[in-house]
Order: structure tokens, then C-alpha cells, then sequence
């Protein structure tokens, strides 16, 4: 009994030894800039949200190396207030809560994914804190109230649907197989493509859902093969991106426009995939060749990281700070001015210029992107092409 | 052993952190809300599993049932009669699947209502699909400091039921349950009537807290209204704070809030290793809970 | 009058005949012991007649009501009890509280708490268990834990108490004190028992009556002595040794 | 239709699904009949199997096919340490049996989030993959690619091996005694102790191995072995708990109703076909599924 009791009390000392904040070790020097943000490091999400710690990181790392983020009058070191929201968007909400009031951190940055925004949306709107969003998309957002958040975003749902539909009839497919896995994003594509391919008189030969945890789709995919579609349009997520690919290879699938949702311009995406994963269109409107600060920050992520950055959520990441980064220098760290000069102002970023109208860019055309010998390329919209788009004509 | 004195001693703690959003400010009221629902979740599951021995490793069921209720009558309903429905739903739901479900025992149990809840989990989002949604977002929901005081109130129904039960002939009725089955129901313990019953009353105030929650998160997603994580939680905190004693669930839960809050500032990693290790400890070594070991209320 | 009428009672499990056919009477306020070799189905009888059991056929009629389709918690409330040959203390309550639940979940169904926990006393006290009401049900002693299967059968307010070797695995002087306090118990409380027993000496001196059972069948019955002299009893129960 | 489901392709799709299933739950089976011990933590052995085959991938360059011996090798004794330090105690303790099973539910539940965020702390979060044999590979109109084809083989032959294994091995006999009847086991003059090692240790390595052959086709995360569990419990309910070959058949069972009902309903319908098949065999049989009934006496 005297052993239990004595383990029981190390537990409880351990607990509380680790439980002691350790605030006194702060950093001496110029008082530095804190901004917070929470981040999914375990649930459902973790395995999405590095692509964005990443960029942030690099972004701080940078920051410092140039003498810390100007403020307009001074230069301060930049520290970062980070949480773990467990991937769940009420929990990211009390985080921002905390962040805002108990922390009293100088500047905010996005959590991942769309839910998490919609929660936090209305805890920046109550206590008045402007954030720039980045890796959420959905049309409801535009529902938000405009003033303290703004998404960076192109790749929206219904600018989505419609701009694919437009690319697919340029290219002449007459017919499409559309899969479609049921979480949120995927869902709602789904949702503003289906009236689109309608009004470009593009017929949907097979048109399937399939759920999260799908771990086969042979049967699916015989369907495809049977209906022999000019193209897949495949609305998946980066878990089942991969069965996809590898299984339409099985089967040879032989439509020549392959577009996959999320997953292409991850890196494990080629690595798991090798040639098959060539010439696959995926969503996205950014590549390194946009401009010289995009292949800048491509090489910098890749020399830190040893892996290449998430086309979609890295470079909306970074820009969102660079955004917040150029807004804090004409305006300081005042959140009213800050609020205006986000809104109203014109920035330079990896994806060139963007401005903000509501909450929303609408300076950053939708485009896509395709997998060209292992270099992604920018295929859509022509005014962004880095390369021309061509059929996949092998697995 | 007072269970009445325990009913005050918890009632007393949950009204004087009503001060909280006065004092804290919205950061201690969000810890609040958490903290609420993790000791009426707890509080509601120990009610059942605690008393009966039948270890339900689903009852984030009720709760995501009764987010669904909300979220689905949103802009329809009254806030107050939705969260009612929602109370409502999943106490009929428990009624609907208690007689089959209760007939499983021990480990049997345990996965069994675990595959209940996946299974409503899919059939939830697989009617959401044919629906056209995937994902539903409610806007204007009450303010932070109506939700607090709501969830306060559901925290306070739930220990107040727990109590009523424990001191009730169905608490004694259920305990002898969890001890033999067989010889219970020979004694004259109507054995099914009771649990179901039990599992009806454990069910309707997860329901109305997972509504809550709804209206907290203005967002709604199977995958995340239905997380098996909240079930694992409920239960680790049970196990933590112990499961059959009325203060259990508020140790429990105060516990893992601190924690989280502690260790997410300085060691955000860490928090969930540091669970994990908490309740291997517990179990391998704690087994009756803090409660247990530290107000042994039972004669050796 | 009979309080307990057992018509015809057969009981399969699988392909095993349990009890076949089986039929007897139990007058109110008798001690009726059950002998018969392990597996002869005296255990199962006990089953059927609580309720744990549903019978293939036949019948049990208590005080002239058919048991038939009857839950266990209903039959105990219509006044029968059992004990199991087993114990089954809930262990993780303390001893007072085990006795409590018969009280209240029982036959007598008291709907006060304290009541039903005074009455749980006064029966621990018949039962010598007084002492250690407060103590956990699982730190009995075996000899404590018997008492405490019967100390709760009895708490229900049964009429009839079917008793499954409560004095198996004790010793002579622990018997003896069971035998005494059992004695008691039928005349203060005027209880009718049926009692399985291994200890036959025990079993012949509490008896009125005795039933044999052998492979399902009842093959003998009557008083003690004529029981004890009944040849195939004697053949089949005693073996050679007799 | 009835061309897609009699076409050889499917077939194959439901046996890889099967394989791969049977080879997970062939370790959660054994631990749980030799010890009955529900190990929820099972799935995560499969995600360090994938992460040692594909670091020794990654960083040595080794085959899959030849690393996974190494990684079954440190998977048993990973469970044989794990035994030792953590099992051995909680099965001494004596409480009754429904408890340690229980109790070993939320034991394994701890030690799986242990897990999983460990690995997200060491590996992190991000998913991992290489390519290896994808190559298509046709055998009539059945069109398949190597690594799939290999991990089909290599389950397989491992099933087999541990059913074998089982039937002929003195050990293998041992673990199958304690499977029936603990006590009897003891009795008899089986060492508990020895057999209960030699369960963990084939246990862990065996999920290690599924993983290993996973990692060829699938990314790999921390967070990947959830479904693995789920799968594997479905598949040692529908077999029987602690019925070894049951288990095994049952799996292969479980891949063609997967890859077979999908295809006459519509793929949402997997994972509820999945869940409404468990839940209905449980609800069926509620007295468990251990083969025998407790007879009350």
C-alpha cells in the first residue's frame, strides 16, 4: 500500500512540476511582437496543419533574420503564442478568446482548415481583433461579418465549380465521372460543379460519393472505367487522393484529364506515387514560378524543411503573413488602423498582388495546377499559366 | 459517507464559479463552458456506467444527436425548445436501442455501444450527403455569457440527477447490478427495467450538452459532433476522479481542464502524451480514482 | 396446503436431459431437503423454480399461482428466494448493504431506505453477521459469505427459501452453528425451506422430507429414515460403500 | 453489373482487403484469447510498422520485403517488453474478469494516444510515402500492381504460417490450451507466464508486419492505426473472439462484404455496412462470442 501511495504522489508532484509555467525564462532585449494563433497538433487535422506551422515558422524565422517585423516606427523580434486546438473548432475558439484577453498577444494568425475560421470568426468579431485568414474556403463565408477577418483564398467552392467547368469544356471533354468524398469542401464543389458542367453541356456519366474511411474503390472505379468518362474529377481529400491514383492505375482508367482535389501538391503525394501521379490536375493558384518572391520562398521552405511546401495551404500561409507583415508597417500594431490597412490596402505577396473586397480577395484568380514531370505548373488561368495544360496520356 | 453533503459541496462549487464570468473575463468563461460540460457529460455517464458496471464507450452518441437536433432546427425552433428536443431525441433514442443494446454484457458492452455510436455516426452523415450537406454553419447564436450560464445549469441538472439516482432505490438497485447480475435480479431487481432506465436518464442531458455545444462551436460535422474522443475523455475522467462517487466526475473534470490549461501554454504537445500516461496510472494503479483514494468513504 | 407444486418439470440443455419430468409438493412450513449426486439436477430444479431457468416443459405453481414465464426479480417478489450453491456476494458493497437490497428489491419491498436498512440489520443479527455489517461483502470469510447468501435471502420477506449448500466447504463447528441458526429461523419465522446438502448427516436431521434425485429423476421420497433405508437410494446414492 | 461483380478484379480487391485485415486482427485475437486483454492500441503497432519500413526506405534504401523481418523482430519485443512491464503486473493483481478486460480498454486506450502523439512528436504530423513495385502487373483481365500483389502474398503466407504454427508448434499448442481454458492450461503444466510473452510478441509483430506491407501502397501518419483497430475488432467478432482461424476467415469474410456490398450499394455505404454488420452479430449473439455460453449453475 506504502509503494501505491508513494507512486500515486510522484504522479501528482510530476503533474504539477510540469504544470509550472515557465513565462520566467522570456527572452531579454527589445520587447518583442507576440502573435498567437492555435494549431491542430492532434485530431482529425494534424496531419494537414505542418504545411501551414511551416510557412509560419519560416515567415518568423525570415522576419527575425531582417532585424524583426517593423512596426513603422521600430523593428521588433517576433515570437509566436501557439496552442493546440485539438482539431476542434470550439476549442480554437476559446484558444483565440485566451489569445485575445488573457495573453493580450499583439497580433493574430489563422488556425487551419474552414471550421476553425467560422468558430473564431465570431470571438475576432466580439472582442474587435483583426485576423487575415488563409486555408479556409467555403461560400459561407461570405456570410461572415466583414471588418476584423479577410480570407486569402481563390479556391472557393463556387469559383471553383465554375472554373473548372470553363477549363474542361476548353480542353473539349464532353464527359465527366465525378467521385465525391462527403466531408465538407468536397461536398460543397460538388454542389456548384454539378450546374456548371450542366450550363457547359459537359454530361456526368458516373457520379458517386464515397465516405472519409474508404479503403478500396475498386468498384467505384470499374463503374468509371465502364462509363470510359473524357475525364475524373476526383473531389477527395489528402487520405484517399492516393487509393484514387493508384487504383485508377490498376485498372487503367483511361480518361486524359485526371483532376484530384487535395493531395497532389502535398509531398509525400509523388513520392508515394512516382509517375502516376504526372500530368494530374489539382486545384491551386500558386506555383514557385509565379514570381521571384514565390521561388524564394520555395527554395528557403525546402532548405529548412527538406520537403516542398503545400502548393495550397504553405503558400496561403505565408502570404497571409506577409499581408499582416506589411499592413503592421503602415499602420503599427493599433487595431483600428490595423483593421483599415488591412482592408483598404494593396500588398505584395508569393501570389502577387492582393487586395480585399468584404472578406474576401478577389485580386487572385481560381486556378489550377498540374503535376508536370515532377514540377508542378500553374495551367489555369491562362493569364497565371507558367505551362501549357496537357492530357494525361499514361499511368 | 453523506451523499446529501456531497450534492451541497458540488452544487456550492458550481455556483460559486457562476462568478466567473464577472471576475474572468471571455477566456475564463470559455474554460468555464468547458469545464460544465465535461462534469455533466461525466456526471451523466457515471450514472449509468458507474452504478451499473456497463461501460458505455458511445455516449458521445447522445451528445452528437442532440447537435444534430439543434443544428437541424436551427432558425426553425426556439433555441429553448430545440435544446429540449435534443435532451428529447437522444433519451429516445436510448429508450430504442437500451433493450438490445443492455442485453450485451462486460467487455461485449463496451464495444458494442462503442459500434452503436460509429454506426449512427455514418448513417448521420451518409443522410447528410444524400441531403446535400456535409457541413452546417449556424450564425447569430447567444452570446458567450447566456451559454456559460446554460451550461452551468445542464452541470447542475446533471450532478442533481446523479445524486437523485445514487440515493434512490434505483442506485441501490443498480449497484447490486454492477456487482452480480444474476443475483440482483434473484433478490427481486427488476434488472432490465433499470438499466434501461439508468441508460435513458444517462443519455438526455448529453444530448442537451452536445446542443449546447452546437451553438458554442456554429458549426456542425458528423465527424466532429460524433468524435470517439469525447467518449474515451468521459470516460478517463470518470476513472480519474472516480466513478462511483458524485464529486468523481468534478475531480475528473477539473482535472483534465487544469491540465489542458497548464500544459497546452508551456508543453502543447506533451498534454496529450501526459493523458495518456495519467490514465494508464490510474488504472493500473488508481483504480478507485481520486475520490476514492482520497476520501475513502467505505470500511475495509 | 402446498405452498410450492412442482407438475411434470423436464429440463434439456442441448442434448443433455437435465430433469426429466419431476414432480413433487412442498407443504407450507416444512424443511424439505434435495440429495442426489452432482450433475442429478438439483441445482437446476432450484433454476427453474427462481426463474433463472425457463423449463422445457411442465409446470411450478407457488401458493397455486403458475411461476410460469416469470422473471427472476418477479418470482422473488412473489415471495421465493434462493441461495447460490456459488456464493455471490456483491462484493465491491459492504455486507449491510448487500442485505439491504433484498429488503428493498424483495418480497417485503420496503419503501423507506432506513427502514429497509433496520430490517437488513435485525436480520444480520439473526445471522450472526452483525459485527461486520459495515465491512466489504467480498472480505467475508467463506462461513460469513453463506451467511450473507442467506441472510439476504431471507431479508426479501420469502415465504419459501431455496437453500444451495450453504454448509458445504465449512467446518464441523461452523456446520453445527448453521444448523442451529437454520432451526431457528423455521420456528421464529415460520419459513418453509427446501435445502440441497452434501453434509447428509445435517441434511437428515433438519428434514421432514426428503427428495432424491438421480440423473433428472425423482427416485425416491418420504421421510428421513425410510429414505435412508430405500434400497436403490441406497445402490445409487451410497455406492458400494453402503 | 453483374459484369463488374463476377469480374476477377473485384475478387482481387476484396482478397488484398482481406489479407491485410486478417493479418491485424490475427494479434489482437491472440493477445485477447491467450490474456483477455482488449488492445485498442493494436492499430498503432500497424503505424510503426509503416514508419520503420519507411524510414529504412527512406534512409537505407532497403526493400520493404527485406526490412519487414527487422521490423517484425523489434515489434516482438516491443510487446514482449510491454508484457513485461505493464501486463504482467495488471494480470497478477487479481480483480475479477470482466474487469481486466475492461480495464485493459482504457489501459491500451491510454497507451495508444501515448502513441500516437509520440509519433506526431518525433515524426510529426506529416504523411509519409515511397513507391515501391507499382508497377501493373495483368493476369488475364485482372490488372493489379506489385505491391499490392506482394502484400496479398506476404499476409497471406503469414496467416498460414501462424495457423501452422498453432496446430504444430509446441508453443503454438501451449498459447491454443491457454486460448481454451486458462486454468486448465496451468494445470496441466503449461507455463502461463512464457506463453502469455510469446502472444505479445507474435501479436505486435504481426500488426508491425500489416503495417509494413500498408506502407507500400498508403501514406503513413501518426494518426493512421485508428481504423486499423476498428477493422480488426469488427473482423475478431464476426470470427469469434479468441478463435484464431475463425478470425482469419472471418476477415477475408469482412473484405468481401466490404468490396461486394459497396459495389451493389453505393461506396458510401462502407463504413455502415461495416459498423451494422458488427453491431448486428453482437446484438445477435449478446452472451459474447466466445464460442460457448456461460451456463448459469
Amino acid at each position: 500500500m506504502s509503494t501505491r501511495r508513494g507512486i500515486f504522489n510522484t504522479v501528482i508532484t510530476a503533474a504539477f512540476a510540469l504544470a509550472l509555467p515557465l513565462d520566467s525564462a522570456l527572452a531579454q532585449g527589445a520587447k518583442p511582437v507576440r502573435i498567437g494563433f492555435s494549431i491542430a497538433k492532434t485530431g482529425i487535422f494534424a496531419s494537414a496543419a505542418p504545411s501551414q506551422l511551416n510557412a509560419y515558422e519560416l515567415w518568423r524565422e525570415q522576419v527575425n533574420a531582417r532585424g524583426g517585423l517593423d512596426t513603422g516606427r521600430e523593428k521588433r523580434p517576433v515570437e509566436f503564442v501557439q496552442y493546440d486546438d485539438q482539431s476542434n473548432p470550439g476549442q480554437a475558439a476559446k484558444i483565440y478568446e485566451k489569445l485575445i484577453t488573457q495573453d493580450k498577444v499583439d497580433l493574430l494568425l489563422a488556425p487551419w482548415g474552414t471550421p476553425t475560421h467560422i468558430a473564431v470568426a465570431p470571438v475576432l468579431e466580439r472582442l474587435k481583433f483583426p485576423m487575415v485568414g488563409n486555408t479556409a474556403a467555403s461560400s459561407r463565408l461570405r456570410d461572415l461579418k466583414p471588418g476584423n477577418i479577410w480570407f486569402t483564398t481563390a479556391a472557393i467552392p463556387d469559383r471553383i465549380g465554375k472554373e473548372l467547368a470553363a477549363m474542361l469544356k476548353e480542353n473539349g471533354v464532353k464527359s465527366v465521372a465525378l467521385l465525391t468524398n462527403v466531408l465538407p469542401f468536397s461536398k460543397e464543389i460538388k454542389g456548384f460543379l454539378e450546374p456548371a458542367l450542366k450550363s457547359a453541356a459537359i454530361a456526368i456519366s458516373v457520379n458517386e460519393e464515397y465516405p472519409p474511411d474508404v479503403k478500396d474503390m475498386t468498384a467505384l472505379l470499374t463503374k468509371v472505367k465502364q462509363a470510359n468518362p473524357d475525364a475524373v474529377l476526383a473531389l477527395s481529400y489528402p487520405s484517399d487522393s492516393p487509393l484514387y491514383v493508384r487504383q485508377a492505375k490498376e485498372l487503367g482508367i483511361g480518361a486524359k484529364f485526371q483532376f484530384v482535389l487535395i493531395g497532389p501538391t502535398i509531398d509525400f503525394f509523388p513520392k508515394l506515387l512516382g509517375s502516376a501521379a504526372n500530368d494530374i490536375v489539382t486545384v491551386g493558384e500558386w506555383s514557385p514560378a509565379r514570381n521571384a518572391r514565390a521561388k524564394a520562398f520555395y527554395d528557403a521552405y525546402v532548405a529548412k524543411f527538406k520537403e516542398k511546401p503545400d502548393y495550397l495551404d504553405s503558400s496561403l500561409s505565408f502570404l497571409s503573413c506577409e499581408i499582416l507583415e506589411q499592413a503592421v508597417k503602415t499602420a503599427g500594431l493599433d487595431r483600428s488602423k490595423l483593421r483599415e490597412a488591412i482592408g483598404k490596402g494593396s500588398f505584395e505577396t508569393i501570389n502577387g498582388n492582393i487586395k480585399f473586397k468584404g472578406v474576401e480577395n478577389t485580386v487572385t484568380k481560381t486556378g489550377f495546377l498540374q503535376i508536370q514531370n515532377g514540377e508542378v505548373q500553374q495551367v489555369w488561368p491562362a493569364s497565371m499559366s507558367t505551362a501549357k495544360y496537357r492530357p494525361k496520356t499514361s499511368w | 459517507m453523506s451523499p446529501a453533503r456531497d450534492l451541497m459541496v458540488v452544487l456550492a462549487l458550481l455556483g460559486a464559479s457562476a462568478g466567473v464570468p464577472f471576475l474572468g473575463g471571455d477566456y475564463w468563461i470559455g474554460v468555464g463552458i468547458t469545464a460544465f460540460m465535461w462534469v455533466a457529460l461525466t456526471q451523466s455517464w457515471s450514472l449509468l456506467s458507474g452504478l451499473s458496471g456497463y461501460v458505455s464507450l458511445g455516449h458521445v452518441v447522445f451528445y452528437g444527436l442532440g447537435a444534430y437536433v439543434v443544428v437541424a432546427s436551427w432558425e426553425v425552433l426556439p433555441i429553448a425548445v430545440s435544446l429540449a428536443l435534443a435532451a428529447g431525441a437522444a433519451a429516445v433514442f436510448a429508450f430504442a436501442t437500451g433493450m438490445p443494446v443492455l442485453r450485451v454484457r462486460g467487455p461485449y458492452f463496451v464495444i458494442l455501444t462503442f459500434g452503436v455510436a460509429e454506426l449512427v455516426k455514418f448513417v448521420v452523415m451518409a443522410a447528410e450527403a444524400a441531403a446535400g450537406n456535409a457541413s452546417r454553419l449556424i450564425l447569430g447564436t447567444p452570446e458567450i455569457e447566456t451559454l456559460f450560464f446554460l451550461m452551468l445549469a445542464l452541470a447542475a441538472a446533471a450532478t442533481v440527477l446523479a445524486w437523485g439516482v445514487r440515493v434512490s432505490r434505483l442506485g441501490h438497485g443498480l449497484r447490486a447490478i454492477r456487482e452480480d447480475e444474476e443475483a440482483a435480479e434473484t433478490l427481486g431487481v427488476p434488472v432490465a427495467r433499470y438499466k434501461l432506465l439508468a441508460f435513458v436518464l444517462s443519455a438526455c442531458i448529453p444530448g442537451a450538452v452536445g446542443g449546447a455545444m452546437a451553438l458554442r462551436n456554429t458549426y456542425f460535422e458528423p465527424l466532429q459532433a460524433f468524435d470517439p474522443m469525447i467518449s474515451f475523455s468521459m470516460i478517463a475522467m470518470a476513472v480519474i476522479g472516480g466513478s462511483d462517487d458524485l464529486r468523481g466526475p468534478v475531480v475528473g473534470a477539473a482535472c483534465f481542464v487544469f491540465l489542458s490549461e497548464m500544459l497546452w501554454a508551456n508543453a502543447p504537445q506533451l498534454y496529450m502524451i501526459i493523458l495518456g500516461l495519467l490514465l494508464v496510472i490510474f488504472v493500473l494503479f488508481v483504480p478507485e480514482g481520486l475520490c476514492g483514494r482520497l476520501f475513502r468513504s467505505r470500511g475495509a | 396446503m402446498s405452498l410450492l407444486e412442482v407438475r411434470q418439470l423436464s429440463m434439456r440443455f442441448g442434448g443433455v436431459q437435465a430433469l426429466e419430468r419431476v414432480s413433487f409438493t412442498v407443504a407450507e412450513g416444512k424443511i424439505i431437503g434435495l440429495m442426489g449426486a452432482n450433475g442429478a439436477g438439483k441445482t437446476t430444479l432450484f433454476s427453474l423454480i427462481a426463474g433463472n431457468e425457463r423449463p422445457s416443459s411442465g409446470e411450478i405453481l407457488f401458493e397455486n399461482q403458475s411461476l410460469a414465464g416469470l422473471r427472476p426479480d418477479q418470482v422473488c417478489r412473489r415471495g421465493v428466494a434462493r441461495t447460490f450453491q456459488v456464493v455471490r456476494p456483491f462484493a465491491g458493497l459492504t455486507v449491510i448493504e448487500n442485505v439491504t437490497t433484498a429488503a428493498l428489491f424483495g418480497m417485503r419491498r420496503y419503501r423507506d431506505r432506513a427502514q429497509a436498512r433496520d430490517a437488513a440489520a435485525a436480520v444480520l443479527q439473526e445471522l450472526e453477521l452483525g459485527d461486520r455489517a459495515e465491512a466489504l461483502a467480498g472480505s467475508l470469510t467463506l462461513s460469513g459469505q453463506k451467511r450473507l447468501e442467506v441472510a439476504r435471502a431471507l431479508a426479501t420477506g420469502a415465504r419459501l427459501v431455496l437453500l444451495d449448500e450453504v454448509m458445504a466447504g465449512l467446518t464441523p463447528m461452523e456446520v453445527e452453528a448453521m444448523l442451529l441458526t437454520l432451526r431457528t429461523l423455521h420456528r421464529t419465522r415460520g419459513l418453509t425451506l427446501v435445502v440441497i446438502e452434501h453434509v447428509m448427516r445435517a441434511l437428515m436431521q433438519l428434514s421432514d422430507e426428503i427428495l432424491v434425485l438421480h440423473s433428472g429423476r425423482l427416485i425416491a421420497q418420504g421421510e428421513p429414515p425410510a429414505v435412508a433405508s430405500d434400497p436403490e437410494v441406497l445402490r445409487l446414492y451410497f455406492g458400494e460403500a453402503a | 453489373m453483374i459484369e463488374t461483380l463476377a469480374s476477377g478484379q473485384l475478387l482481387f480487391a476484396a482478397l488484398a482487403l482481406g489479407a491485410t485485415y486478417a493479418l491485424v486482427a490475427l494479434g489482437l485475437n491472440l493477445v485477447y484469447g491467450t490474456m483477455r486483454l482488449l488492445n485498442v492500441a493494436h492499430g498503432d503497432l500497424v503505424m510503426l510498422g509503416g514508419y520503420l519500413t519507411y524510414w529504412a526506405f527512406a534512409l537505407g534504401g532497403i526493400s520493404p520485403l527485406v526490412s519487414l523481418l527487422g521490423t517484425a523482430v523489434a515489434a516482438a519485443l516491443l510487446g514482449a517488453l510491454a508484457y513485461r512491464l505493464l501486463f504482467r503486473a495488471m494480470l497478477g493483481a487479481r480483480r475479477t474478469g470482466p474487469r481486466v478486460e475492461a480495464n485493459s480498454l482504457l489501459l491500451f486506450f491510454g497507451l495508444s494516444i501515448i502513441a500516437q502523439n509520440l509519433a506526431a512528436l518525433v515524426f510529426s504530423p506529416t504523411p509519409r510515402g515511397y513507391e515501391y513495385l507499382s508497377d501493373v502487373l495483368h493476369f488475364g483481365n485482372v490488372a493489379l500492381t506489385g505491391n499490392r500483389l506482394a502484400a496479398l502474398l506476404v499476409a497471406a503466407a503469414l496467416c498460414l504460417a501462424v495457423v501452422l504454427f498453432l496446430r504444430w508448434h509446441t508453443m503454438g499448442l501451449a498459447m491454443r490450451a491457454l486460448i481454451e481454458h486458462r486454468e486448465a492450461a496451468a494445470v496441466v503444466g503449461v507455463d502461463i507466464d512464457r506463453v502469455q510473452i510469446a502472444s505479445f510478441a507474435v501479436g505486435f509483430g504481426t500488426a508491425a508486419v500489416a503495417g509494413a506491407l500498408v506502407s507500400m501502397t498508403e501514406q503513413v501518419s501518426p494518426f493512421m492505426g485508428f481504423p486499423f483497430t476498428v477493422a480488426a475488432f469488427v473482423v475478431i467478432v464476426m470470427g469469434g473472439l479468441g478463435r484464431l482461424e475463425g478470425g482469419i476467415a472471418a476477415a477475408f469474410a469482412l473484405g468481401l462484404i466490404e468490396t461486394y456490398g459497396v459495389a451493389l450499394t453505393s461506396t458510401n455505404w462502407r463504413s455502415i455496412l461495416l459498423y451494422g454488420t458488427f453491431v448486428a452479430l453482437l446484438l445477435a449473439r449478446p452472451q459474447g462470442l466466445f464460442g460457448r455460453r456461460a451456463v448459469m449453475r
